[in-house]
């Protein structure tokens, strides 16, 4: 029996009287590119955090591949093969670039012990050059990462969670702040991870135009609990998501 | 070039150790070699603070550790070469153990679990006198002799503590470049992002603890045959303090940092000393005023310094290119 | 029985100084997000003010008491503002911990240096006397500290809770960016802050003073013993300064009493290690909220 | 209105504004676009004074304000919503708006601001009494968006409203910018979210490496093929044919 | 000790010495020679003033006085051993003279000299069954305190509570309360002075019944001084006091606060004689030789009638330990009252 890459079976978490996710349950398959909306303060990021051990879930479970992934800690997913990036701007804001860059690969690279007697960089230069260069912030590459302007760090974020090369890639909101041309190289750099390495991508976004040209499913959350699943067309012209959060 | 460069200072730096004691008094000696003790320790806690940004007030109690543990081997007939190893180890697991609260709390609060340890470390010291000799400490402990050298004379004694700390300053150098290097800045600057990275910040903050702590170890095992003498008083609060002040105003996260800063805190009393009365309060001031005026530390305004002689003007790559309408 | 109600009442009372001072961390912590080491100097310093108003220049005591007052607005709470924690503000708080530390060595040398090395006594604010109710001696000063630093620390919280003034300086404490932004006096907000702590520094002096004799070096156990009543208690919340103050004067005394005398010390350290490891944010405290 | 003549400044030793220049229109909606790292953000900080100033002029009513101070800015009617999340963390959301009319005389009237701003974004009001720093990253910039409302500015400076917020705010932001500026009130937006903000402004400036590129009305920039190329997406453009937004 | 917690004693001390040096050097100096000083402030630290030590004897020094903290002396005495450079030391810990050490001379009763003279009136005044002791934690506290525990026992009396404290402790609540409950006889405080200050005070607010015995640190002047009347009734046994019934220790003090502007305590006049000391011992030798000195203090004694500057007759023993008679003394309405005299011990 295969199983898909994420199930997400009765998650719900609770903070003081708010219930920021109420029982949501979904699957995200191999290979997809999964959109998540819905409107400010639906629980999508809590549900985020909740699958990548952030927070705790009050109930509910999280596989991976079948097997029960629910109380791992961050770090355990990532090494597990999960990306991912916050809302809000997360970089390092003292090192430089490439160096944000290498730390996001190097604990997926060689023993604790090696990592201490062997090379500085672990070997990942070459390939945090090349990731940068598709994010298109190579001439940033010896900034100091907090110096940088808001869309650029987001990108600097998103470069980030590719360099372990994972299978599953978890974004919130990568399209705040980026500029439109930027905007479209990033769309085409996702389709080309998700064509040529078959990662598999859930993207949380309020950005449309970018979220129904990207996903090849959308599901909608709304006051916690999910309200609506289909492919784009038919989001677009569900009129329970018109009314709690596209408008008139 | 840079890099060549860099080792020509090195090397200055090195030839100068081993000159400065030459024709000076006993006097002098000691306090070099005091200086190179304290330096070992202040590079321990710059590593906890500068890199890994745990303050931690607990560093002359690793000191103390270190100190008693090998006076205790050492007056007991064993070498210092099986005792220091003993003690900086002994060091590096309780500072495991110290480091399990830094896991739940950071930066400031940290600093105060580490406070308490210090203090507690003191009381421990003082109160169990069948095992530590009390307040009234213990004494003559012998200086290691390795056969054809021996560390008994004090100038024999400072190239013996040069020599380790050389060692010492390599395996440093080793580690704050290396991704633990990396992983430790990562844990400074964004702990959440650096989980969500795979960086295990619970492995990488107790090490970050435990290697300061070592280094504590390691200059408290040589502070034993240096001083030949050590009571609770010696390690308390204050010291702690002392060591932190060290790594300030040297430059926090600046790998020689720590060693100009020793030197300053060590000298400056010596320096002042004509000043007789007021001089702690020229040395209070003085301290403010580098803080105020160099806040990176006294290598952070060499820096900033050099800078400003070698280039005027900086243009960002990205506005190199020119526009492109 | 009648030993521990004597010894609970005298931890209440001279944890309601270790309160007075302990707010004092509290406020410069959320003001400037830092540690002020000289807290203990800056309830050491006032005492000699006074000292000096009524032994040199001649001043009744309530009026040396005002002089006492007013310098200490003027120098711990405007000078150092002024002189350290604005050029200093911007480098981020250890810093200024490092600074605080050198000022702390600064006024106990100063004092040394200028009145005395030794201790000096001082004159009691509050009547002395007290009653003996069955073996059980409850004394004046003791009851007054108690309801004096109530009324103070119910005041602060309302002050900083309730009006206008009061939160702004929260605001200018917890994102000095924005605040500014809005329009906030962030530079006046902090000053207030530093002057409120400067006041009740010079109370937490007046009370203490008569009973641990004005000293340079008096500042230090006390400063440690408030720092660790202030975190206790809950370091976001000026009402946690109050329930750590008393809970460590309390416990200290009991300890001291009924357990151990050598490790008296330690007490208020393991309460201190405890209370980070199961509740961080203080007996009082509350967690600040999502970090992602 | 505001006029911003041969701007040069930048962070450190680092120049960011190369010569800026522009007047802007008064009782108008302009919307700033262009690259990221442009330096968009950075000559809001300018007008600010929030920026180390090089040389160059910012004229607003007549008077060069350079070297002011926000307070003063603040006195003279300028409201500025920056990039990013900025809110007072640990006070409530209500505290927060409040403090975001702290300068206005007319106290009163804040709070009955404070009543319709809520109207407009009613999960403040769901949530008046949360700490600001429980609430999501929309719910944030929508105190932010709601606090900068409560003063009658004469010029509002706004980085990007639209980040985060979900697409039905975005066009209710968008309306109530319009209103102000039916009102009188000059405004200066920066905007990656860059057709509808142009759609609904009377001008656009594109700034590129530090300097103004173009100036002209919003509609111009929208039909320009350079602009559209550029910094519109490019066949990002092309190959989306739909709109909702 | 200039600085630190040891700076009220170190400075005393260090006044005394200046006052000495200054009469020397006005009288001709030693053998004709005007005296240098240089002070070193070690910060009450011993590392520190080992240091210095070592720096003092760089320098070539002759006699090095000081220290007067135990704890640091019992540090820096080894290097001054080992240079054969003399000590003359303020300190009180009885290991002092206990570790062989031919360099270095006290001017003070060790703790294990004083505190015996005070068995007797124990034993004998107080005819005490049940006694407690308070005590500061540190070197020179837990001197006393052992050999106080030692010779009580010797008498056959019990301690039946043992209180210690912190230096620079300042709530005694809890002590006082213990030992009010203790139901002790006579209570042996062996405290600095200004927790002795402090001590008093709160016994007398919770009153505290039980006689309160010390060493001159429960009665000095500085603690009368701070706890007022709360000190009345304190009795101790007092090596040297400013308050002695004899007239050349009382124009001592007299010349003392002329210059300084406060009042000696027994570390003033310890600097005091010690620096005359140094003269007397260097002037019988008729040279400046550290051996022949270190050698003639041994079993020495100096009359106070030959060298006047001694104030009391002081002799000094094969470890350089001194003997001198001593005083018991009782505060009465704020003032020192010397009950008995105490012949020196043999
Ligand atoms: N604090 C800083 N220190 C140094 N350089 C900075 C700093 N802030 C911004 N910069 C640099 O200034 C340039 C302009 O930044 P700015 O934030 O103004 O860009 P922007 O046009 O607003 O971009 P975005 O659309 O991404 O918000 C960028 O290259 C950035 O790297
Ligand atoms: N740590 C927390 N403490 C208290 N409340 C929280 C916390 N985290 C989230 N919440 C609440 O949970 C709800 C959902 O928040 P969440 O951030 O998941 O929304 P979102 O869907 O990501 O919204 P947005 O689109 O605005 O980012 C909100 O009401 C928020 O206030
Ligand atoms: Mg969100
Ligand atoms: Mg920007």
């Amino acid at each position: 029996m295969t199983h898909p890459l994420l199930s997400v079976r009765s998650v719900s978490k609770r903070f003081g009287n708010i219930q920021a996710v109420n029982d949501v349950s979904f699957d995200v398959q191999q290979g997809e590119i999964l959109g998540l909306i819905g409107p400010n303060g639906s629980g999508k990021s809590t549900l985020f955090n909740c699958l990548l051990g952030q927070y705790q879930p009050d109930s509910g479970s999280v596989a991976l591949k079948g097997s029960n992934i629910t109380g791992k800690s961050p770090s355990e997913l990532n090494l597990l093969g999960i990306g991912r990036t916050f809302q809000q701007l997360s970089v390092f804001p003292e090192m430089t670039v490439i160096d944000n860059v290498i730390l996001a690969g190097q604990e997926h690279s060689g023993s604790m012990i090696s990592r201490l007697f062997g090379s500085p960089d672990a070997g990942l230069t070459k390939a945090a050059e090349k990731l940068i260069g598709f994010f298109k912030i190579s001439h940033l590459r010896d900034e100091p990462a907090g110096s940088l302007s808001y869309g650029q760090q987001k990108l600097l974020d998103a470069a980030m969670a590719f360099m372990a090369e994972p299978s599953l890639v978890l974004l919130d909101e990568p399209a705040g702040g980026v500029n439109l041309t930027m905007l479209g190289n990033l769309k085409e750099r996702l389709q080309a991870f998700n064509s040529e390495f078959g990662t598999t991508f859930v993207v949380i976004e309020h950005n449309m135009e970018f979220v129904m040209s990207l996903c090849s499913r959308i599901i909608v959350l709304a006051e916690g609990s999910v309200i609506a699943e289909g492919t784009p067309e038919e989001i677009r012209s569900n009129q329970t998501v018109i009314d709690a959060y596209l408008g008139a | 070039m840079k890099f060549t460069k860099r080792n020509l200072w090195l090397l200055i730096g090195l030839a100068l150790l081993i000159l400065a004691p030459i024709g000076q008094g006993r006097y002098i000696v000691y306090t070099l070699t005091s200086w190179l003790v304290f330096s070992i320790a202040a590079m321990g806690l710059n590593l906890t603070l500068g890199y890994a940004g745990q303050i931690s007030l607990a560093q002359s109690a690793f000191m103390a550790v270190g100190a008693y543990i090998t006076a205790l081997l050492t007056l007991n007939g064993i070498h210092w070469i099986v005792a220091m190893p003993i003690a900086v180890l002994s060091s590096f697991v309780l500072g495991l153990l110290i480091g399990f609260p830094a896991l739940r709390v950071k930066g400031h609060f940290l600093a105060f679990v580490t406070l308490a340890f210090t203090t507690l470390v003191f009381l421990v010291l003082r109160n169990e006198d069948w095992l530590t000799g009390g307040p009234y400490g213990l004494s003559g402990m012998p200086r290691p002799d390795f056969g054809l050298f021996n560390t008994g004379k004090n100038i024999n004694f400072y190239y013996f503590t040069v020599f380790i700390f050389v060692i010492f300053s390599l395996l440093m150098y080793q580690i704050v470049r290396s991704p633990w290097g990396r992983a430790f800045k990562g844990l400074r600057e964004n702990e959440i992002r650096a989980e969500s990275l795979g960086v295990n910040t619970r492995r990488i903050t107790l090490l970050a603890f435990a290697i300061g702590s070592a280094a504590g170890g390691l200059a408290g095992s040589l502070m034993t045959p240096l001083v030949q003498f050590i009571e609770p008083g010696s390690f308390a609060l204050l010291h702690s303090l002392r060591i932190l002040l060290m790594v300030i105003v040297g430059g926090a996260g600046f790998f020689f940092g720590p060693v100009v800063g020793a030197g300053v805190v060590i000298m400056l009393p010596e320096v002042l000393r004509f000043t007789e009365g007021y001089y702690l309060m020229i040395y209070a001031v003085t301290v403010v005023v580098l803080i105020i005026f160099c806040p990176k530390g006294l290598v952070g305004l060499g820096e900033i310094i050099s800078r400003k002689i070698l280039k005027k003007k900086e243009v960002r790559k990205d506005f190199e290119q020119g526009a492109k309408l | 029985m009648e030993q521990l109600i004597q010894v609970v009442l005298s931890g209440l009372a001279t944890g309601s100084i270790y309160a007075l001072a302990a707010i004092g961390f509290t406020l410069i912590w959320q003001a400037a997000q830092t540690v002020n080491f000289a807290q203990g100097e800056f309830v050491m310093l006032p005492a000699f003010f006074v000292l000096i108003g009524i032994n040199f220049l001649g001043m009744p005591l309530w009026l040396a008491m005002l002089f006492g007052l007013a310098l200490s607005v003027l120098i711990l709470g405007v000078a150092f503002k002024r002189i350290l924690v604005d050029p200093l503000l911007s480098h981020g708080g250890l810093s200024l911990i490092i600074a605080t530390m050198a000022v702390a060595i600064l006024m106990k040398e100063l004092v040394k240096e200028f009145y005395s090395a030794e201790a000096q006594p001082y004159p009691a604010l509050v009547p002395q006397g007290a009653w003996d109710l069955s073996g059980v001696i409850i004394s004046l000063q003791d009851i007054s500290h108690l309801i004096i630093c109530f009324v103070v620390i119910v005041g602060l919280t309302l002050f900083l809770d309730k009006t206008k003034v009061g939160r702004c300086m929260q605001a200018a404490a917890q994102n000095a960016a924005v605040a500014e932004i809005l329009g906030v006096n962030v530079k006046r907000m902090i000053l207030y802050t530093f002057v409120v702590n400067a006041v009740l520094a010079t109370l937490a002096s007046f009370l203490i003073t008569p009973v641990y004799l004005a000293k340079f070096s008096s500042g230090e156990y006390l400063g440690l013993i408030a720092f660790i009543a202030a975190i206790v208690g809950g370091f976001n919340q000026v009402r946690g300064a109050l329930a750590g103050g008393l809970l460590i004067g309390v416990l200290d005394n009991i300890t001291a009493t009924y357990i151990t005398a050598e490790y008296r010390q330690a007490i208020p350290l393991l309460l201190l290690i405890a209370v980070i490891l199961f509740k961080p944010e203080g007996i009082l405290g509350k967690p600040e909220g999502r970090a992602v | 209105m505001l006029s911003i003549r041969n701007l040069y400044g930048g962070y450190g030793k680092i120049t960011i504004l190369n010569g800026a220049t522009a007047d802007i229109h008064g009782a108008a909606i302009t919307t700033m676009i262009g690259p990221n790292g442009a330096g968009k953000s950075t000559v809001f900080k300018a007008i600010f004074g929030l920026l180390d100033i090089h040389s160059g002029e910012i004229i607003f009513d007549g008077e060069n304000i350079v070297g002011l101070s926000p307070a003063e800015l603040i006195a003279r009617g300028i409201s500025y919503v920056p990039q990013g999340r900025n809110v007072i963390p640990q006070l409530s959301v209500y505290h927060n708006l409040e403090l975001g009319g702290i300068t206005a005389d007319d106290q009163d009237k804040v709070k009955s601001r404070i009543d319709s701003v809520m109207d407009m974004f009613p999960a403040l009001r769901e949530h008046a009494n949360r700490k600001a720093i429980e609430l999501s990253g929309g719910q944030q910039k929508q105190l932010e968006v709601a606090r900068a409302l409560l003063l009658d500015p004469k010029l509002l400076l706004i980085d990007e409203p639209s980040i985060g917020l979900s697409p039905n705010l975005v066009k209710e932001v968008f309306k109530t910018l319009q209103m102000l500026r039916d009102n009188g009130v000059t405004v200066l937006m920066v905007e990656q979210n860059a057709k509808s903000a142009l759609a609904v402004s009377d001008y656009g400036l594109v700034l590129e490496l530090g300097q103004v590129r173009m100036h002209d009305t919003g509609e111009t920039l929208l039909n320009d093929p350079r602009v559209g190329h550029l910094f519109l997406g490019g066949h990002f453009d092309e190959e989306s044919n739909s709109n909702p937004t | 000790e200039l600085s630190g917690g040891g700076a009220p004693a170190g400075t005393q001390y260090r006044d005394g010495i200046m006052l000495a040096i200054e009469e020397i050097n006005a009288s001709g100096g030693i053998l004709g020679e005007k005296i240098k000083v240089t002070q070193h402030d070690t910060q009450t630290d011993p590392q520190i003033s080992k240091g210095l030590v070592t720096k003092a004897i760089d320098d070539g020094a002759y006699v090095i006085m000081g220290t007067v903290y135990s704890s640091s002396t019992i540090v820096n005495m080894f290097e001054a051993m080992n240079a054969g450079v003399p000590q003359i030391v303020g300190a009180e810990a009885p290991n002092i003279t206990q570790k062989g050490n031919p360099y270095v001379f006290r001017t003070a009763y060790g703790a294990h000299r004083g505190v015996p003279s005070l068995t007797g009136y124990f034993r004998d005044n107080l005819k005490a069954k049940k006694v407690a002791v308070t005590w500061v934690n540190n070197e020179f506290g837990k001197g006393g305190h052992d050999v106080f525990v030692a010779e009580m026992k010797k008498a056959g009396i019990n301690v039946i509570a043992d209180i210690p404290s912190e230096a620079g402790a300042a709530d005694f609540a809890a002590d006082v309360s213990r030992l009010k409950s203790a139901g002790a006889d006579a209570v042996f405080v062996y405290l600095h002075e200004e927790e002795s200050a402090r001590f008093l005070k709160e016994a007398k607010k919770q009153g505290l019944k039980t006689p309160l015995v010390g060493e001159v640190t429960l009665t000095g002047q500085k603690v009368i001084d701070l706890a007022g009347d709360a000190a009345n009734g304190a009795v101790a046994h007092v090596g040297l006091t400013a308050q002695a019934n004899v007239k050349s220790i009382q124009d001592f003090g007299k010349k003392f606060s002329a210059k300084y502007g406060h009042q000696t305590d027994h570390n003033g006049i310890k600097g005091y004689i010690g620096m005359w000391a140094v003269k007397y011992v260097t002037e019988m030798n008729g040279a400046f030789d550290q051996k022949k000195f270190a050698d003639k203090m041994h079993g020495l004694c100096l009359d106070v009638n030959k060298h006047p500057n001694m104030l009391l007759t002081t002799c000094w023993d094969k470890d350089g330990e001194l003997a001198r008679e001593s005083f018991m003394v009782e505060v009465q309405n704020g003032k020192q009252v010397v009950t008995t005299t105490v012949a020196a011990a043999k």
